[in-house]
């Protein structure tokens, strides 16, 4: 089964060098699909070796796939696969001599995550995601506008400092292990129970680790970068990003928990975690408030995500399978919103919430699935983000937390609320009342978006089309059509809807990651 | 596979095969079809209801892939009653939908959503343990939410109005989930049989307590967690109406019922105290709020913050007493405060049908624009008409006997053989003997403004003039709803019987049946039997009956267009009272509650400043609740968004500082 | 045998109450045309106003419904049946539908919604007039109402009315106790409220802007008038006489036997027509209310009811 | 022999290191700046050497010409071949050079009270000296949230960058070689990144101010 370790790196390696030598357009954009592809077929085999008990070894021990490297690496193969196949519509502005690098970057990007992942090694790993940041940088800057660039900046400068600290806390836990006569980065001795690190150097080496993987996860107060990149670069890399790039520092966070957890204790890093998830709930929560852009919304709102998760793993072991539920629900759910987002940002001409108004009505085949993944990311059920977030509040309460939860729960309220009421701006209303998709960004003001009148009908009288004052620039005909591939949106969906109630596997497989970072006796 | 069994995996066969007819269905015949599927699995929820109720078992489990205690479905008679009661409104609802259903609410989305809501309500009293019952609890709330939605699609005008909902909706949820938590942490598992093992005189009972009576409360509509219902439920079709305030509700007291029955039965004294104070709150700004009310559907929807409002009071009265050892008084307010609930289940759906109706058949809700509809829409105005009545709590409907219930166990509470219980019983019963009979009172008023406005007198705009009554398939449940009314006040001893049963084993009330169909409830000396009641009335009909037509074949009636009308000769549908004005001295009696404010314009002719053309008066009563608690908070909120946006400023090296700053902190915290 | 006893003396009430009610009514405005230097129209006019209604064709407007037919019969029916329920003669219940406190308030309030709802139907402005205003005061009536007869009830244990009746019989201590004192006084204001007597509506009068009571009936005629008025007059009738058996209980017949049946009936008249007086007597000294004073005498009596219940509890 | 002037050595790069970083806090010249980063470079390369001469290891010695090339010749070159392009490169920073100075010194004494309790349990001469080290990341850290040219908020990037490979070698004489290179690596193309989107900024700008990237906010 080793092989398996090595088809998503190689082969997304060799797809990114076919699509910046390959002259044929279609072959170049649907690379970064297979390359998806190859990384969900190898997180899928892997999964059934870990289920088989089996844990693959690759380079001496360097790769390693246990349960939860399997399960990670098929999320990022899931996420992936959605977002590019999804994005397979977006139309590239850029002239053809940079789209080559775009469609290869993405597979760098899916090979240095499938390393991260993999990695045994904790440098190793510190060293993918530092790779992410390079991978991405240019994907961020992917329009080549000013406010691409001065994303691409942020990114790339806060991105590498908050990687940097992690790697001084990286420096640090190695400088532990050389006490115990071995020096060594393997994850797997580090985390035995019995190691004798030093205290004070695990402690701080943890924290600094933590603190740096956080600015990669988004956790505030290192999240800056985050609505910045996310808002600018190509939505399928925004889904990327969001959707498992997040996760993956996560990934980190949890390996490095486990290792200070058996020396220290979880006191430390669970005060630390909580504060982080807390502060990230808060910040989503403040800056939703009156957000004005939806793809920063969508930005916000992976913060808040990743809070929660924050707060699961600072609850530890009773909210882990949640917690990696979670990170395969928002994932799914992301990609999708951030796929749409692209989408209506391209028919739509603006990311102005106030300028994107009436969608149902105008626009039903982009609005009903964004209304189905917004109901699954404000944690509707059947969606599994509904179970996870249940998981993690009941496992809280049992783990003593109550009063961090109880919080959670608070801020989590005002970003509903805040979620539901933009929302509801961009798709419900009369089509009359929309802003014209052809006016530049520039010239909506917020508070002069007309908002038109729309005659009072009451309940149970006929609202019809023609009852709305008809608008010269916007088509009465409702445009169903979904601006690109609508069956992997569907399949994300539909996964995230019927995935929390599958026992077996994954249910077992849940159950068995956990068990790998310590969680359920 | 037992029968309660294959009822539970009918509801869900007949889901999805109403979520398919709706999504399938051509236009033209989709109200039909999803309308008979969502009839037919309301009319499931009925039959598995009753299966449990009367003593059915069986259990399905939901698998999941989290390690959760396992999730089943397996109601006890308790969740069998409400699911009956859940049940039979969403069959009216559904009936009534298929002729009412139109446009907007025959679309796609409405009837996918209404299937949704109808198995999400009837399942939520069948699980048996937390994650089940916010699973499906969220699945109610999702098919609502987009049940509205699909209404207000094309409305921008409403669109706050599905902000409000989803958003109290999530508040509810949320207190029910940490309320939940807070236990299942302190229990050390989901499954309510676990939960039942708490002790509730423990400091954690008492806030996951307090926790859920905000949760349940806000589904119930209760004061101050009401304010998304006049705003929302004015602006859906009446089934839609029916079905969430007649249905949705009742999963609010079911909750309540959950946790002071089951889960944490015998509380502390102050737990009855506090319901009875938010009951107590609840009934009398609901019923105020309600008499003011122009809108009918305003109007139904504060009053039934009113009778949760009672129910809860009755549900607070039996947990107080309970404490105070009066046992027989305690049952007797649970029974009682359940009777509540299944007679406003019954009646306000029928109100809420009818209002759809009305707004079908006139195309107005606003009572002032209504008027002379009994003579248009017979069936309609009976149907209301005895609805109305159950609201008033007129005999002999159910709401008749459960209020008598409930004001029978609270003047017998505070004394057993003779002894005060405790002080606290005996300040707290005659508030709440007060509290109802002032509610009772202004209900009453509403309710007469409500039909005398809309059905009698003449109407007051050519569109009531017009209206014609509802097809067949609208009158039916209608009826149905008439029927429920009145027959479920005829035989209270049959229903006190099955309702005192449901909340077994852990409390025995000790009611039977008396006579033909009254009830007995011997614990405190109270008997009442509607049908001889009836009998009576109708004894005592007999010769003025007689005497009326000896005397009406002697001098028959006759009818003129110009009746006395107070000497004058122009009398014009304008110059009736409006239900504003019909409000209006009550409107000066809690003017400092109600604070209305009112806007007089007067156009003078021409120059003179004597002879006045026109007077335009307009009188609007906001919320209080709203204006004064949730405004600024929510206005904070906005000036904390707006100030929130400087954290995100644009600038890197802020950025950066937040970085270095977290970097500081987090060496200094690891070397200390 | 008690059973068929109480149905015996409820037919005895409803007989002697139909037959007493106008001669009630009579009694007062005679008393009052008197007191007021007037000579009166003698005490058998209501009778004869009975009977003449009932010989006229009644108009009605032409877009009215149903309601004005029913709403008068209903008024008349729900009176008689306050006739048949209350221990006005003797205090024997009748089975399965004892004379229960709020049995006997919801009964009362059935005739108060068919009058305000004959009002509404009218369609006139005065019509909704009378009907807003006196719904307004029922609704500020009701708590009074039975916060004075819970606080009679207590020492009786039991909210049948009939049960009180017989305690207060055999224990008269209770009638001067303060409790007492404080719960007949709002009992009696809210049955001054309930049956449109002075101070809060003015039963002489026809002037608009002051009206309650006439105000919804201007529109009925003829024998809708009558059922109607006959229906006001039985139920200040039977007011009267629970007020007056609960103040002085003796007479009445606890048990069944010819006299003490025959002594009941007397003793009851007799109180009813005392207490009409006195009644009449007040209302010369007392002038009318404002309007929107009245709810202030309402809030009066609801506080002293109130305190009548909380005192029992706690003195007692 | 050796081991008697180890601790002088060992003393003699670490100050360098710290003197270099303190330099480039007071300059405010681009130029300047490369050249101390310069100095930096070999100053760290030649604190390896003595580690690597120290424990014997042909491996570190390795690392340590790496090091040389990357950090001292590689860098600062291609830094310089960008501010050379520029006509004006001085800085005028966000903070005033007396009260920079005082931060540094502050953030010194903070990390060697920070160093003394995490180090605790390491001993010998080189750890003595990792404060440093971590001074020096956070002064690179107070560079890049002090400077508004593009190119001074890639050398503060460098620093700290520094700061943690001198934490690295005098505390566990540095990671193993695979992945020392690996590092290395990612930090040259993240400054090489750095370096390209400089250049789109000078060609969409005109300048390099960073000031001038606020137009993404809420």
């Amino acid at each position: 089964m080793s092989f398996a370790l090595w088809i998503p790196l190689a082969i997304p390696a060799l797809l990114a060098l076919l699509s910046l030598l390959s002259r044929s357009p279609a072959l170049r954009r649907l690379s970064p699909v297979a390359s998806s592809v190859a990384v969900l077929g190898s997180g899928l085999l892997l999964v059934s070796a870990a289920l088989a008990d089996q844990v693959p070894t690759l380079g001496g021990g360097l790769l390693r796939a246990d349960a939860l490297s399997a399960y990670m690496l098929t999320v990022v193969g899931a996420v992936g696969l959605v977002s590019t196949w999804g994005g397979l519509g977006h139309d590239s502005t850029v002239p053809a001599r940079f789209a080559g690098s775009y469609d290869a970057l993405i597979s760098v990007f899916l090979a240095a995550m499938s390393l991260a992942v993999l990695a045994d090694n904790i440098g190793l790993m510190w060293a993918a995601v530092e790779a992410t940041t390079i991978a991405t940088a240019f994907l961020v800057g992917h329009h080549r506008t000013p406010r691409s660039l001065e994303a691409a900046w942020k990114y790339v400068i806060l991105g590498s400092v908050g990687v940097a600290i992690a790697l001084l806390g990286i420096v640090l836990i190695y400088a532990a292990s050389r006490g115990t006569g071995a020096a060594t980065l393997s994850w797997l001795v580090l985390s035995q129970a019995d190691l004798p690190l030093d205290p004070a150097l695990i402690r701080a080496g943890g924290a600094l680790a933590v603190l740096g993987f956080a600015t990669k996860a988004g956790l505030a107060p290192m999240h800056s970068w985050l609505p910045d990149a996310h808002s600018q670069a190509p939505a399928p890399v925004s889904g990327l990003m969001s959707g498992v790039l997040l996760a993956v520092a996560l990934y980190a966070i949890l390996r490095i928990q486990t290792i200070t957890d058996a020396v220290i204790g979880p006191d430390f890093l669970r005060i630390m975690l909580s504060v982080g998830g807390l502060l990230s709930l808060f910040v989503a929560a403040a800056l939703l408030i009156r957000q004005r852009d939806f793809k920063r919304m969508l930005a916000y709102s992976s913060i808040e995500h990743m809070g929660m998760m924050a707060v699961g793993a600072a609850i530890g072991a009773a909210a882990l399978p949640a917690v990696l539920l979670y990170v395969l629900g928002h994932g799914l759910t992301k990609a999708t919103l951030f796929v749409l987002s692209g989408r209506i940002l391209e028919v739509e001409g603006t990311p102005k919430i106030d300028a994107v108004r009436a969608l149902l009505v105008r626009r039903p085949g982009l609005a009903v699935p964004w209304l189905i993944a917004m109901a699954a990311l404000i944690g509707f059920p059947p969606f599994s983000i509904f179970f996870s977030e249940v998981g993690i509040i009941v496992a809280g309460f049992s783990a003593g937390m109550g009063a961090v939860v109880g919080i959670a729960l608070v801020l989590l309220l005002v970003i509903f609320a805040s979620l539901t009421r933009l929302t509801v701006a961009m798709t419900i209303g009369a089509p009359g009342a929309a802003a014209p998709a052809a006016v530049a960004p520039a010239a909506v003001a917020p508070a002069a978006a007309p908002t038109g009148v729309v005659p009072v009908v009451d309940a149970g009288a006929s609202v019809t089309l023609a009852d709305a004052e008809p608008h010269p620039d916007v088509p009465l005909v409702p445009d169903r059509s979904a601006h690109g591939p609508m069956l992997p949106l569907i399949l994300a969906l539909a996964t995230t809807a019927v995935v929390a109630f599958i026992a077996e596997p994954v249910g077992t497989l849940l159950t068995r990651a956990a068990e790998v970072l310590g969680g359920i006796q | 596979m037992t029968a309660l069994e294959a009822g539970m995996l009918g509801q869900t066969l007949l889901l999805v095969l109403a979520v398919a007819a709706a999504l399938l269905t051509p236009t033209p015949w989709r109200s039909r079809v999803s309308g008979t599927f969502c009839t037919l699995l309301a009319a499931a929820g009925i039959v598995t209801g009753a299966l449990a109720l009367s003593g059915g078992t069986g259990s399905l489990s939901i698998p999941t892939a989290l390690p959760l205690d396992p999730l089943v479905l397996s109601p006890d008679r308790l969740g069998g009653l409400v699911m009956v009661v859940v049940s039979s409104v969403g069959v009216l609802a559904s009936l009534f939908g298929i002729g009412s259903a139109r446009v907007a609410s025959a679309s796609r989305t409405a009837w996918l959503s209404m299937a949704v809501f109808l198995c999400g309500m009837q399942l939520v009293p069948a699980a048996t343990d937390v994650v089940t019952f916010l699973l499906f609890w969220e699945i109610m709330t999702l098919g609502s939410t987009a049940l509205l939605l699909a209404h207000h699609a094309t409305r921008g005008t409403v669109a706050s109005a599905l902000v409000w909902y989803s958003a109290m909706s999530q508040l509810s949820f949320f207190f029910v989930l940490a309320g939940f938590a807070m236990l299942a942490g302190q229990a050390g598992g989901t499954g309510f049989a676990d939960l039942a093992t708490i002790d509730p005189y423990s400091w954690q009972a008492s806030v996951a307590f307090l926790l859920l009576l905000l949760g349940f409360g806000g589904k119930a509509e209760l004061v101050p967690l009401h304010v998304w219902v006049p705003r929302v439920l004015p602006e859906a079709p009446g089934h839609v109406a029916a079905a969430m305030s007649g249905a949705m509700v009742n999963i609010g007291v079911y909750g309540a019922l959950l946790v002071l029955v089951r889960l944490l039965p015998n509380g502390p004294a102050w737990w009855g105290v506090l319901i009875m104070v938010v009951g107590g709150v609840s009934a009398l700004y609901g019923i105020l709020q309600a008499s003011v009310a122009s809108n009918l559907k305003v109007l139904l929807a504060y009053s039934t913050t009113e009778n949760m409002g009672l129910v809860f009071l009755g549900l607070g009265a039996s947990v107080l007493l309970r404490a105070d050892n009066a046992t027989a008084a305690a049952d007797a307010a649970l029974v009682a405060a359940l009777l509540l609930m299944l007679s406003h289940a019954a009646f306000k759906s029928t109100l809420f049908l009818g209002a759809g109706a009305v707004a079908r058949a006139a195309g107005e809700m606003n009572l002032d624009r209504l008027g002379g509809l009994g003579s248009r829409m017979p069936w309609t105005a009976a149907a209301f008409g005895a609805a109305a009545m159950g609201a008033a709590a007129l005999p002999v409907t159910s709401g008749f006997v459960a209020e008598w219930m409930l004001l029978q166990s609270l003047i017998h509470g505070s004394r057993v053989d003779g002894e005060v219980v405790s002080v606290t019983a005996s300040v707290a019963m005659p508030l709440a003997v007060a509290v109802i009979a002032l509610t009772a009172g202004l209900a009453l008023l509403t309710f007469v403004k409500a039909y005398g406005i809309a059905f009698l007198a003449r109407p007051r705009s050519p569109e009531a003039k017009l209206a014609v009554e509802v097809p067949v398939i609208m009158r039916i449940p209608l009826v149905l709803g008439a029927l429920l009314v009145v027959g479920l006040g005829l035989l209270p001893g049959p229903l006190a019987v099955a309702v005192g049963g449901a909340v077994g084993p852990e409390f025995t009330p000790d009611v039977r049946t008396i006579g033909l169909a009254g009830v007995d409830a011997r614990g405190i000396d109270a008997v009442l039997d509607p049908t001889t009641f009836v009998v009576l009335a109708g004894l005592l009909l007999v010769p003025v009956l007689i005497a009326l037509f000896v005397s009406a074949r002697r001098h028959p009636t006759r009818t003129s267009p110009l009746p006395w009308a107070g000497g004058g000769s122009r009398l014009r549908p304008r110059m009736q009272y409006t239900a504003t004005s019909y409000a209006e001295p009550l409107v000066r009696v809690f003017d400092d509650v109600l604070r209305p404010s009112r806007d007089v314009e007067v156009t003078h002719v021409g120059e003179s400043r004597y002879l006045v053309e026109r007077v335009h008066v307009e009188q609007t009563v906001s919320d209080v609740v709203e204006t004064r608690l949730y405004r600024p908070v929510l206005n904070l909120m906005q000036r904390a968004g707006i100030l929130a946006r400087r954290a995100q400023n644009g600038s890197i090296h802020r950025y950066l500082s937040y970085s270095f700053v977290a970097l500081l902190l987090v060496l200094i915290v690891v070397s200390l | 045998m008690t059973g068929a006893a109480a149905i015996i003396i409820a037919l005895v009430q409803l007989v002697l109450f139909v037959l007493l009610a106008p001669v009630l009514i009579g009694v007062i405005r005679q008393v009052r045309a008197r007191l007021e230097g007037r000579a009166g129209s003698g005490i058998w006019q209501p009778w004869l106003d009975v009977r003449k209604l009932l010989s006229k064709n009644p108009v009605r407007a032409a877009d009215s419904s149903w309601m004005l037919a029913a709403g008068p019969v209903t008024l008349l029916v729900s009176s008689l049946l306050l006739c048949a329920l209350l221990p006005l003669v003797g205090t024997l219940p009748l089975p399965l539908i004892p004379s229960d406190l709020f049995v006997i308030v919801s009964v009362m309030l059935i005739g108060v919604v068919a009058l305000a709802l004959v009002g509404l139907d009218a369609g006139t402005a005065f019509g909704g007039m009378g009907s807003s205003r006196h719904m307004t005061v029922a609704a500020l009536v009701e708590p009074t109402l039975l916060l004075a007869v819970y606080a009679l009830s207590i020492p009786a244990g039991t909210s049948t009315l009939s049960l009180i009746v017989e305690t207060r019989l055999a224990n008269p201590a209770v009638i001067i106790s303060p409790v007492s004192l404080l719960a007949m006084v709002a009992l009696a204001i809210a049955i001054m409220a309930e049956t449109s007597r002075l101070p809060v509506d003015n039963p002489s009068t026809h002037l608009e802007l002051t009206m309650l009571h006439e105000a919804m009936v201007l529109e009925a005629s003829g024998r809708d008038l009558a059922w109607l008025e006959l229906g006001s007059w039985l139920k200040l009738a039977a007011l009267l006489g629970l007020l007056s058996n609960l103040i002085v209980p003796w007479g009445i017949a606890t048990d069944f036997s010819v006299l003490g049946v025959l002594v009941g009936v007397g003793t009851v008249t007799v109180k009813i027509l005392l207490l009409g007086v006195v009644l009449s007597a007040g209302e010369v000294f007392l002038a009318k209310a404002r309007l929107f004073r009245v709810p202030e005498l309402l809030a009066g009596s609801f506080a002293l009811g109130l305190l009548a219940v909380t005192a029992s509890y706690l003195v007692a | 022999m050796f081991t008697t002037i180890y601790p002088q050595l060992i003393g003699l790069c670490t100050g360098t290191l710290l003197l270099t970083s303190a330099l480039m806090v007071w300059r405010h010249s681009l130029l300047a700046s490369i050249r101390l980063l310069s100095v930096q470079g070999f100053a760290l390369a030649a604190l390896v050497a003595v580690i690597g001469v120290e424990e014997g290891e042909v491996e570190v010695i390795l690392v340590a010409v790496l090091v040389l090339l990357v950090k001292g010749v590689a860098l600062p070159w291609v830094l310089a071949r960008e501010t050379h392009a520029t006509t004006r490169t001085d800085e005028a920073p966000r903070l005033n050079p007396t009260a920079a100075l005082l931060t540094v010194a502050l953030l010194t004494i903070l990390s060697y009270v920070v160093a003394s309790r995490l180090l605790a349990g390491i001993d010998g001469v080189s750890a003595h000296a990792a404060p440093i080290g971590l001074a020096m990341v956070l002064i690179g850290f107070l560079l890049l949230v002090t400077r508004r040219q593009a190119g001074s908020q890639l050398i503060g990037f460098l620093v700290l960058d520094n700061g943690i490979a001198t934490v690295a070698f005098l505390t566990s004489g540095g990671v193993p070689l695979f992945l020392e290179l690996g590092i290395s690596l990612d930090v040259l193309l993240v400054v090489v990144i750095l370096y390209v989107f400089a250049g789109r900024m000078r060609s969409k700008f005109g300048n390099t101010e960073i000031d001038q990237l606020r137009k993404l906010h809420d």
